[in-house]
């Protein structure tokens, strides 16, 4: 692609030194966004994809945290070496986040107004009353009925979605370039989790930002991302656009993932589940990290990691056997012609 | 978190080993008392031998190594057998309180309604009286000596542990496992006995750890303020009150009857020093919320 | 709120009956005889002091619930009784000590509240940080120190040494002008009075008067404050919405002042008047070695004494402030915390 | 399949009181289970789903008995079980037994697994001593996938799935023939629903358990269940076979949350039904059909009169006045 | 914001604390004098004060018809009198029983209605009316009628026991004009008249502070005190303290007049610019009450105390002070006497033990066997007591009365410690069996008094010594406790001390000896056979005799019995010592002063 990136990051290392030992939370981790598309990072809890967002935001909390090495280029600007103070020109105005809790992340105390306005206080040169109109304007926008009267009203006098709508727009507020949603449906009902994506479409376009989406939801990210990076115990292993991830899933992760759901459009008899569970970020087995649970896995998985390799034109895959999972994808397809 | 994690951990913790440290040396002192400072009196040792009639102290010399107090009390032997004193003053009141605690607590908790409102409005009645001050009127009541004292700790002091019994039985009564229990047909018994309890002990623990030192200052005050432990007994708090009239010295030599207030002051805020040090260590290890 | 406020008030008599009846029941643990030691101060007057007279005068002999209405039919009329220990009657005397002690409290409280919030935050801002130990050593010393032994090396330092603050609670001369015509009494107050009067050298002297008796009493409760101040935060400071607040861009400091702390200090609110309950238990010590007259010391000697009116009306004036307290605290946490107020 | 009802519901209620004012007077109810009838045969599962606050977790509760029925009927293999005394559900709860949404709360954290396990052993006497109890513990958590080298671990030394597997021991030791599942796969990671799944699968068919499945994702409750309950605001909408209620949603309700789950699959577009707004307070549900002010096809009489939940054939119930008019 | 109120009341704070810092230390003033002592006192009413904290002020108020002269106990000025009666010089009259006081004219209260012969004669009167429970009118009715109070006056009078608060007015009339007849208004002359001859009776009316005070008898009225009608006595008889109009209300002739009183905290009293004699030195007298003995040595060191009360075990800490005086060795009108209960109560009694002789107990006779008696007192180390805890500030007594008066003599013997004849006595004692089983007993004191306590460790470390089945417990006990246990008959043995009314050695003989005396009246029935045989003959001899000659003759044969029969283990008349800056002239002791007289003394 020959679109200019809107933020790179090359080589990410985040890592926790706690007194038990040296958590590698995100270990060498490279993606990027361009402007206007979603990028989707799907993975299960503990594989890094929320320290990767925070880093980004340099909200990592040091110490224990610390970004070892890598580069967050945003704007010809390598943000690992940003102070705080310029850092916060960027939160919130250029990037900015949304989280997975409606319930804890806005501050209880303050009111729904207060917390906006805040923001646009911080990054706009605007008075008190004209931040309070674009409030106003921002829940028009987000879709919260009677916003004047909302707008005075305290977080906990709005239910989950509306509270996450408050975030969106809190968010939003400073026309930010990258969006970043951390699991933002994760803790909210199916039918407001449709209102949610459905505004955070919506708004994408009227917006013109880039979103990166962070969620564990197999559904959610082939629903709204152009393309996704998958990620387990730190590492990217799969990254590519969306239909070629689930048309043609390379990593053996990502195929037993997308196994080991039940779908609502087909039915099977038995779910294939991945064996055994995520490795203790503390204790990561040597080679690849998947090797524990993968049924391809051989000495070389055990010794050696493998490096995320573009083996096809913009898929990218870290695993020695890719073969491997071709022929069980083959052998797959056969015993279902038999049926 | 399992006791011998904890245990483990607060080996680990400097500042815990610290105060287990000081403790164990005051378990050391209070258990080999009648051979570090042989009783003058087996009838009862607790008594403080006098060493003369004066009422003046006298500077630390060979055979009163601490030196002697208003009256000719021996610090020395007051303090090693005062340790005795403060185990038995504090282990006694903090453990009955807290039992008493624990029960009134997890009855009022579990039960709920009008038990629950019986129960807390009589504590708010035992709690409407500051401490030291309920403590005064009953020891004055019952009279000098050791075990009134503590009757009136206990009965003052046990208030803190039901609340927090209360709150904690309150959040662990709604927790999973003891719907699990309950569905599983476990008695009410079994389930405040294994579920709750054991998941409510540990900041009940901390609390009674905490609870040493301050019982044991609060007996010195009473004992400061005369209601205390009987004159001559060896009591730390009496120990200081003997130094409250010595204290500033004489003019132009403000220090001169330093060893009647250092020697019980630093034993007893060394005692409180090293439970709260536990205490205070105990909850950084157990707090999850502090954990990351 | 509003309900949960009337609630309050209206249990409010229950518990003062319970104290009465709690207090009264210990006083009756005392034979009548011994009671009677009230009225008699010095073996002289036992010649002509008829005893069983006395104690059938004063009704001691009486069962529980006859003496116990007598006293309660007295105070629902207003009349606690006669306490000897002060030579007056328990309400005067009361009223006579309240400001004192008013002003004690008034100027322990705020140093306390202010100075440990504010250290307990800075505590906890810099976690683990070497003034984060300093701080900590501090606050589990300070309230391992016993309030007497600390109160008399502050007596000796500041007053035997340097001379600096007095005990009592105002010098001779400065009491000869507040007895003066010219000067009006507004509160009884005495820095407040100084104030209204336009006295500066009141105000100063009933100040140096108050500094040693409040720093010895407030470094018990500076310890506690911060602990508890500093726990919270480092709670507060690992909310989301710390983190929502730092992601819009919002500097730390403000992280910290306006959305951390005012979180932070719902817990501290609750241990604020647990404070006051303790604090009214350490005025009785620190009173007394400080001469100060206020209701600690009164009760330390009502209590020995065995002044029963004293003790009883002092412990219903007691329970009655704590529960008035126990009001503020739940007003407080409804002023920080929406969730409480808009119930 | 035999049609032997196992369990039986009949208009369960349970309301929670709200109080408030000075006095703590009840001034409200909430209804979080209002008039429900259901049953379930032997050996089969029925999924219940709902959003969050529907009910669905109470109903489970209520059937237990671990909360006390405001009114209705559950009749379990012939016995009312709400006018059993404490002793007799006590014997009762053998036979039924609960696993938990969250693996983390729902095991006491201060026992090891093999008191876990064993203490439904120990509260019925299911074990003559100690080494006869020991192997009945190391037999179950064999059967869920455990080894016996776990048994003097704590929980928080397992991870989420293992945890799950711990609390499915705990309620098979007592034999019991039916199972209310409460989420049990909501809280685990998505490579570790499928171990549960498969394992609650396998259990069911070696035991021949009765489930009753809640949960809110419709994929995993349409792949474990036999026949499905849709739940809202207390009520229930619509019961079906699975394959009828899947394919052939009757109530507007059931519809809009089946076309709102996102589908992974990128090339799969569907007509979305998106519902306007949240789901109102059951403290004080909307009149007539609790769903009409989220109802696309909602008539005047919605608002009105409650639909009646009736059998529009082969067992296939449904609760709306469309239906009603077809 | 909230941190700028912070750093405001910082500053505050700072700036006006330092500011009185430098301040503070030029106010010495001259014309305040600041006495800091202990207690409170129990009423500003003379006639119902009968504490030393009451007297303090009272005396410096109110005045008598005559004062002690100097440091002297037995010679007399006048004061609101112009003579001091005596047979010289005839005032003294009919053997005795009459006594003459000129009133001194042209003095004024200080509201400045002035004294009339009318006055003092209300004042008797209110006072013998009010009569308290407990109170010190029996001095005014013990000299005058021979009684010990009005109740008995009552009696007398009407034959009946009607209590005075009964009396209907006639009866009330018919009782007044029998205690009309005690005192006499006779021109500018007051006229006493006695029942019986009193020697002792000037000592009574100079003692100041008390019974002898003279009030305004128009003021008084209006305070709503007794009003002069004969017909009222039931309404003004023993009044509750808190009905007392005088209670906290002062109206005298003296020196000075009460500003502000806070009882237990301070008095302030104001100079009497209108006193009938040159005023006093200070406009303003403070006297603080700070129980807190460091504090007090402060104030003394930082010279914000003018004088201050020092207990004598603290006296080395004042010693060496700067710009301070300490006068020791004042003689004192009191005593410290083990007293010894002859018939201790054995029924739930935890200080006898098993109540029997059994080694575990003792007997409620124990104290009553003299070998017992004189064990203790042989066992007691009185140099160590004298030297090491009143730092030889006392002196050794041998009997109930102290020093100088009748019946005493420097070389009047004493007890000495002799701990064969202790063990002889005690192998004596109960035929022998006191020594084979041994005994139990615990001894009280009352806490506080480490006088007290230590003379009982000591009698427990020399008896445990003797003889090891001979164990001693000492206890500590409230005062309250203390004074239960004595009218209870627990009491064991315990030390107690005497404070003179007046200095008559019959104020002496009579509590310790009398067997309805204020101790000896708790001894039980044994003490009171044997005091009704022995010694109370005699103390009425002795007060009824007006030849001093003959009753230093009586009183020392009382002592003698005391010393030999070992009744008490008597032990020491401290003596007094005061302590004040430099800067204070004029002070010299009076044993039956209490306390402070300010107008006696003056600052630069």
């Amino acid at each position: 692609m020959s679109k200019e990136k809107l933020i790179d990051v090359k080589n990410l290392a985040t890592y926790f030194h706690t007194e038990e030992g040296t958590v590698k939370a995100v270990d060498g981790v490279s993606f990027e966004i361009y402007p206007g598309e979603t990028l989707g990072v799907v993975g299960e809890s503990g594989c890094g994809k929320s320290v990767t967002s925070l880093s980004i935001m340099r909200l990592i909390e040091s110490p224990p945290g610390k970004i070892e090495t890598g580069e967050i280029i945003f704007d010809n600007k390598d943000l690992t070496k940003s102070t705080q103070k310029e850092m916060r020109k960027i939160r919130g105005n250029d990037i900015s986040m949304i989280f997975q809790e409606p319930m804890t992340s806005l501050n209880p105390v303050y009111t729904v107004g207060d917390q906006i306005m805040e923001a646009i206080l911080i990054h706009k040169d605007v008075n008190k009353k004209q931040a309070r109109q674009e409030s106003i304007d921002m829940l028009t926008k987000v879709g919260i009925p009677l916003p004047e009267q909302r707008v005075d009203e305290y977080p906990h006098q709005l239910s989950g979605g509306m509270r996450q709508r408050v975030m969106i727009a809190m968010a939003l507020s400073c026309d930010p370039q990258l969006l970043i949603a951390d699991e933002p449906t994760t803790a909210l009902d199916v039918t407001i989790q449709a209102q949610i994506l459905e505004l955070m479409n919506g708004l994408k376009d009227q917006f013109g930002m880039a979103i990166m989406m962070i969620t564990h939801d197999l559904g959610v990210i082939a629903e709204v991302s152009d393309r996704v990076a998958v990620m387990y115990a730190g590492k990217i292993v799969e990254y590519t656009d969306v239909e070629t991830l689930y048309a043609n899933p390379k990593h053996p992760y990502t195929w037993g993932l997308m196994h080991s759901i039940p779908h609502i459009e087909k039915d099977v008899d038995r779910l294939q589940a991945i064996p055994g569970s995520v490795p203790n970020p503390l204790d990561f087995p040597q080679g690849c990290k998947y090797n524990t649970r993968c049924p391809f896995a051989t000495d070389k998985c055990r010794e050696v990691e493998p490096e995320i390799e573009e083996i096809e034109e913009s898929h990218q895959v870290a695993c020695w056997h890719v073969d491997k999972l071709e022929e069980a994808k083959a052998k797959e397809k056969k015993e279902k012609e038999k049926e | 978190m399992e006791w011998q994690e904890v245990l483990i951990n607060l080996l680990r913790n400097k500042i815990s080993l610290l105060g287990i440290f000081i403790i164990l040396f005051f378990v050391i002192i209070a258990v080999f008392a009648p051979w570090i400072a042989p009783p003058a009196s087996p009838r009862d040792p607790y008594m403080i031998p006098r060493a003369g009639w004066s009422p003046q102290p006298k500077p630390p010399n060979e055979e009163h190594i601490f030196g002697t107090s208003e009256n000719q009390y021996d610090i020395f032997y007051g303090i090693i057998w005062g340790t005795r004193t403060a185990f038995r003053v504090g282990l006694i009141v903090v453990g009955i309180s807290t039992f008493i605690g624990i029960t009134i607590g997890t009855i009022s908790a579990f039960y709920g309604g009008m038990v629950d409102e019986v129960m807390m409005r009589v504590t708010d009645i035992f709690l409407s009286m500051p401490f030291l001050v309920a403590a005064i009127v009953l020891t004055t009541i019952l009279g000098k000596g050791l075990d009134n004292v503590m009757i009136a700790l206990v009965t003052f002091g046990w208030m803190s542990t039901a609340r927090l019994m209360r709150s904690q039985v309150l959040e662990i009564k709604t927790e999973e496992f003891v719907e699990a229990a309950e569905a599983l047909g476990a008695s009410d018994m079994r389930i405040i006995m294994r579920h709750v309890l054991l998941n409510t002990i540990f900041p009940v623990v901390i609390n009674a750890s905490m609870r040493m030192g301050s019982i044991v200052i609060t007996a010195s005050s009473l004992s400061f303020l005369g209601v205390g432990a009987p004159t001559g007994y060896a009591d730390w708090g009496q120990m200081i009150s003997f130094s409250r009239n010595w204290i500033l010295g004489t003019q132009g030599n403000a220090l001169q009857f330093w060893y009647t207030v250092v020697f019980p002051g630093v034993a007893i805020t060394l005692f409180c020093l090293s439970w709260n040090l536990v205490g205070d260590a105990f909850r950084d290890i157990l707090d999850p919320k502090l954990q990351n | 709120m509003i309900n949960y406020i009337i609630r309050r008030l209206l249990i409010l008599p229950v518990i003062l009956f319970g104290v009465s009846v709690l207090v009264f029941a210990m006083l009756m643990l005392v034979g009548p005889y011994q009671r009677l030691s009230t009225y008699i101060k010095s073996p002289a007057e036992l010649k002509t002091a008829n005893l069983d007279s006395l104690v059938e005068k004063y009704g001691l002999n009486d069962p529980f619930h006859q003496q116990y209405g007598r006293w309660i039919s007295g105070v629902l009329k207003g009349d606690f009784g006669w306490s000897e220990t002060a030579g007056a009657t328990v309400t005067e005397a009361v009223l006579q000590r309240f400001p004192a002690t008013l002003e004690l409290a008034l100027l322990a409280l705020i140093p306390v509240i202010m100075g440990g919030i504010n250290l307990g935050v800075f505590s906890a801002v810099h976690h683990n940080d070497p003034w984060d130990h300093v701080t900590r050593v501090f606050s589990i010393v300070g309230w391992s120190i016993p309030t007497f032994v600390f109160g008399l090396v502050v007596l000796m330092i500041f007053y035997g040494v340097l001379g600096w603050f007095p005990p009592g609670r105002l010098s001779v001369w400065a009491s000869d002008i507040i007895r003066s015509s010219e000067f009006v009494q507004y509160t009884h107050l005495n820095i407040i009075d100084g104030l209204l009067n336009a006295n500066l050298k009141v105000v100063g002297d009933a100040i140096r008067h108050l500094v040693a008796p409040v720093f010895s009493i407030s470094i018990l409760w500076w310890a506690y404050i911060l602990r508890i101040t500093r726990s919270s935060m480092l709670e507060t400071l690992r909310k989301d919405y710390i983190r929502t607040a730092r992601s819009k861009g919002v500097k730390e400091r403000v992280v910290v002042k306006k959305h951390a702390r005012k979180n932070a200090l719902i817990p501290v609110v609750t241990v604020a008047g647990h404070m006051v309950l303790g604090l009214l238990g350490g005025l009785v010590i620190t009173e007394t070695i400080f001469g100060y007259q206020g209701l600690g010391q009164f009760f330390a000697s009502a209590a020995s004494q065995l002044d029963y009116a004293a003790v009883l009306g002092l412990a219903l004036y007691f329970g009655f402030l704590l529960i008035l307290i126990n009001l503020c605290v739940d007003v407080s946490y409804a002023i920080i915390d929406p969730r409480i107020r808009l119930e | 399949m035999t049609e032997e009802r196992l369990l039986e519901i009949k208009n369960l209620k349970k309301y929670f009181p709200v109080k408030a004012g000075v006095f703590r007077r009840t001034v409200a109810h909430v209804k979080a289970v209002d008039d429900i009838s259901f049953h379930i045969n032997k050996g089969e599962t029925l999924g219940l789903v709902g959003e969050s606050g529907c009910g669905k977790s109470t109903a489970g509760r209520t059937i237990l008995r671990l909360l006390e029925a405001t009114e209705g009927e559950i009749t379990f293999e012939g016995h009312n079980l709400l006018e059993l005394d404490k002793r007799e559900l006590r014997e009762m709860r053998k036979e039924m037994q609960i696993i938990f949404q969250d693996p983390y709360a729902s095991l006491n954290p201060r026992m090891t697994v093999a008191d876990i396990v064993g203490e439904p052993i120990d509260i019925h006497g299911l074990a003559a001593n100690k080494k006869e109890r020991n192997e009945r513990v190391t037999e179950i958590l064999d059967t869920v996938g455990l080894g016996t080298e776990y048994m003097k671990r704590y929980p928080h030394e397992f991870s989420g799935g293992q945890r799950q597997r711990i609390g499915v021991a705990r309620a098979l030791a007592v034999d019991p023939s039916l199972i209310i599942a409460d989420e049990p796969v909501s809280a685990l990671d998505v490579s570790i629903q499928a171990q549960v799944i498969n394992l609650l699968q396998d259990l069911q068919k070696d035991f021949s358990l009765t489930y009753l499945f809640i949960a809110h994702d419709l994929s995993v409750v349409k792949h474990i269940s036999d026949r499905v309950a849709v739940m809202y605001l207390g009520k229930l909408v619509e019961v079906a076979d699975k394959q009828k209620l899947f394919d052939d949603p009757k109530h507007p309700y059931t519809q809009s949350l089946l076309s709102a789950i996102p589908v992974a699959d990128p090339t799969y577009k569907s007509d979305r039904i998106i519902l306007e707004g949240d789901v109102p307070s059951p403290v004080n549900p909307p009149s007539g059909c609790r769903f009409h002010p989220r109802c696309p096809y909602a008539m005047e009489i919605c608002s009105e009169v409650e639909p009646e939940y009736k059998d529009y054939g082969e067992g296939h119930y449904a609760a709306c006045h469309l239906l009603e008019q077809e | 914001m909230k941190k700028k109120i912070g750093v405001l009341l910082l500053s505050l704070v700072l700036v006006f604390s330092l500011a009185s810092i430098v301040g503070a230390q030029e106010v010495k003033k001259e014309d305040t004098l600041t006495y800091v002592t202990i207690g409170n006192q129990n009423t500003l009413d003379p006639h119902f004060s009968y504490d030393t904290g009451s007297a303090e002020i009272i005396y410096n108020v109110y005045e008598n018809l005559i004062a002690y002269q100097g440091e002297s106990v037995t010679e007399f000025v006048p004061l609101l009198a112009t003579e001091v009666p005596s047979e010289d010089n005839g005032l003294i009259k009919d053997d005795g029983k009459s006594y003459v006081f000129p009133i001194r004219e042209g003095v004024e209260f200080s509201n400045g209605n002035p004294l009339t012969p009318e006055d003092v004669k209300y004042s008797i009167l209110r006072g013998m009316i009010n009569d308290r429970d407990g109170g010190p009118i029996w001095m005014l009715y013990e000299p005058l009628l021979g009684l010990t109070g009005l109740q008995d006056l009552v009696s007398e009078v009407l034959g009946e026991d009607i209590s005075p608060a009964d009396l209907s007015s006639e009866q009330s009339a018919e009782v007044f004009a029998e205690l009309e007849k005690v005192i006499e208004v006779n021109g500018s002359n007051v006229v006493f008249h006695l029942r019986q001859p009193y020697p002792p009776f000037l000592n009574i009316l100079a003692q100041g502070a008390s019974w002898g005070s003279v009030i305004d008898k128009e003021w008084s009225i209006e305070q709503g005190a007794w009003d002069g009608s004969p017909y009222t006595i039931a309404e003004y008889y023993n009044p509750p303290k808190e009905d007392d109009p005088l209670y906290d209300k002062m109206m005298g002739t003296g020196p000075f007049t009460l500003e502000e009183w806070e009882n237990g905290d301070h008095v302030y009293m104001k100079r009497n610019d209108n006193y009938w004699r040159r005023t006093a030195n200070f406009k303003t007298v403070v006297i603080q009450n700070i129980d807190e003995f460091s504090t007090r040595r402060l104030l003394l060191q930082r010279g914000d105390a003018d004088i201050i009360y020092v207990p004598n075990q603290f006296l080395s800490q004042v010693e060496d002070m700067d710009g301070v005086t300490i006068t020791t060795g004042i003689p004192t009108q009191q005593n410290m006497v083990g007293i010894m209960n002859w018939e201790i109560n054995t029924k739930g009694n935890d200080n006898v033990g098993s109540g029997k002789l059994d080694g575990e107990g003792v007997p409620s006779n124990f104290f009553a066997d003299k070998d017992v008696r004189m064990g203790f007192i042989k066992a007691f180390n009185y140099k160590a007591f004298i030297e090491d805890v009143r730092m030889g500030n006392s002196i050794q007594i041998g009997g109930p009365i102290v020093r100088p008066l009748l019946g005493t003599s420097e070389d009047q013997p004493v007890y000495h410690q002799d701990l064969a004849a202790a063990e002889e006595h005690f192998k004596n004692a109960f035929d022998g069996e006191l020594w084979e089983k041994g005994f139990q007993i615990t001894l009280l004191f009352n806490t506080g008094n480490s006088a007290r306590q230590t003379g009982a460790d000591i009698l427990k470390t020399y008896i445990e010594g003797i003889n090891p089945k001979f164990k001693v417990d000492v206890r500590g006990i409230q005062w309250s406790s203390y004074l239960d246990a004595l009218v209870q008959g627990n009491f064991t043995l315990g030390f107690m001390g005497w404070l003179g009314d007046f200095p008559d050695p019959h104020n002496w003989v009579t509590p310790y000896l009398a067997g309805d005396g204020t101790f000896g009246g708790y001894k039980g029935d044994l003490y009171k056979e044997w005091a009704n045989e022995t010694v109370e003959p005699l103390i009425e001899e002795g007060i009824t005799t007006v030849d001093p000659a003959k009753r230093k003759e009586i009183y020392k044969e009382l002592q003698t019995i005391a010393f030999e029969e070992g009744i008490d283990l008597w032990l020491d008349q401290p003596t007094g010592h005061n302590v004040r800056r430099t800067w204070v002239k004029g002070w010299y002791p009076n044993a039956m002063r209490p306390g402070l007289d300010a107008y006696i003394l003056d600052k630069n």
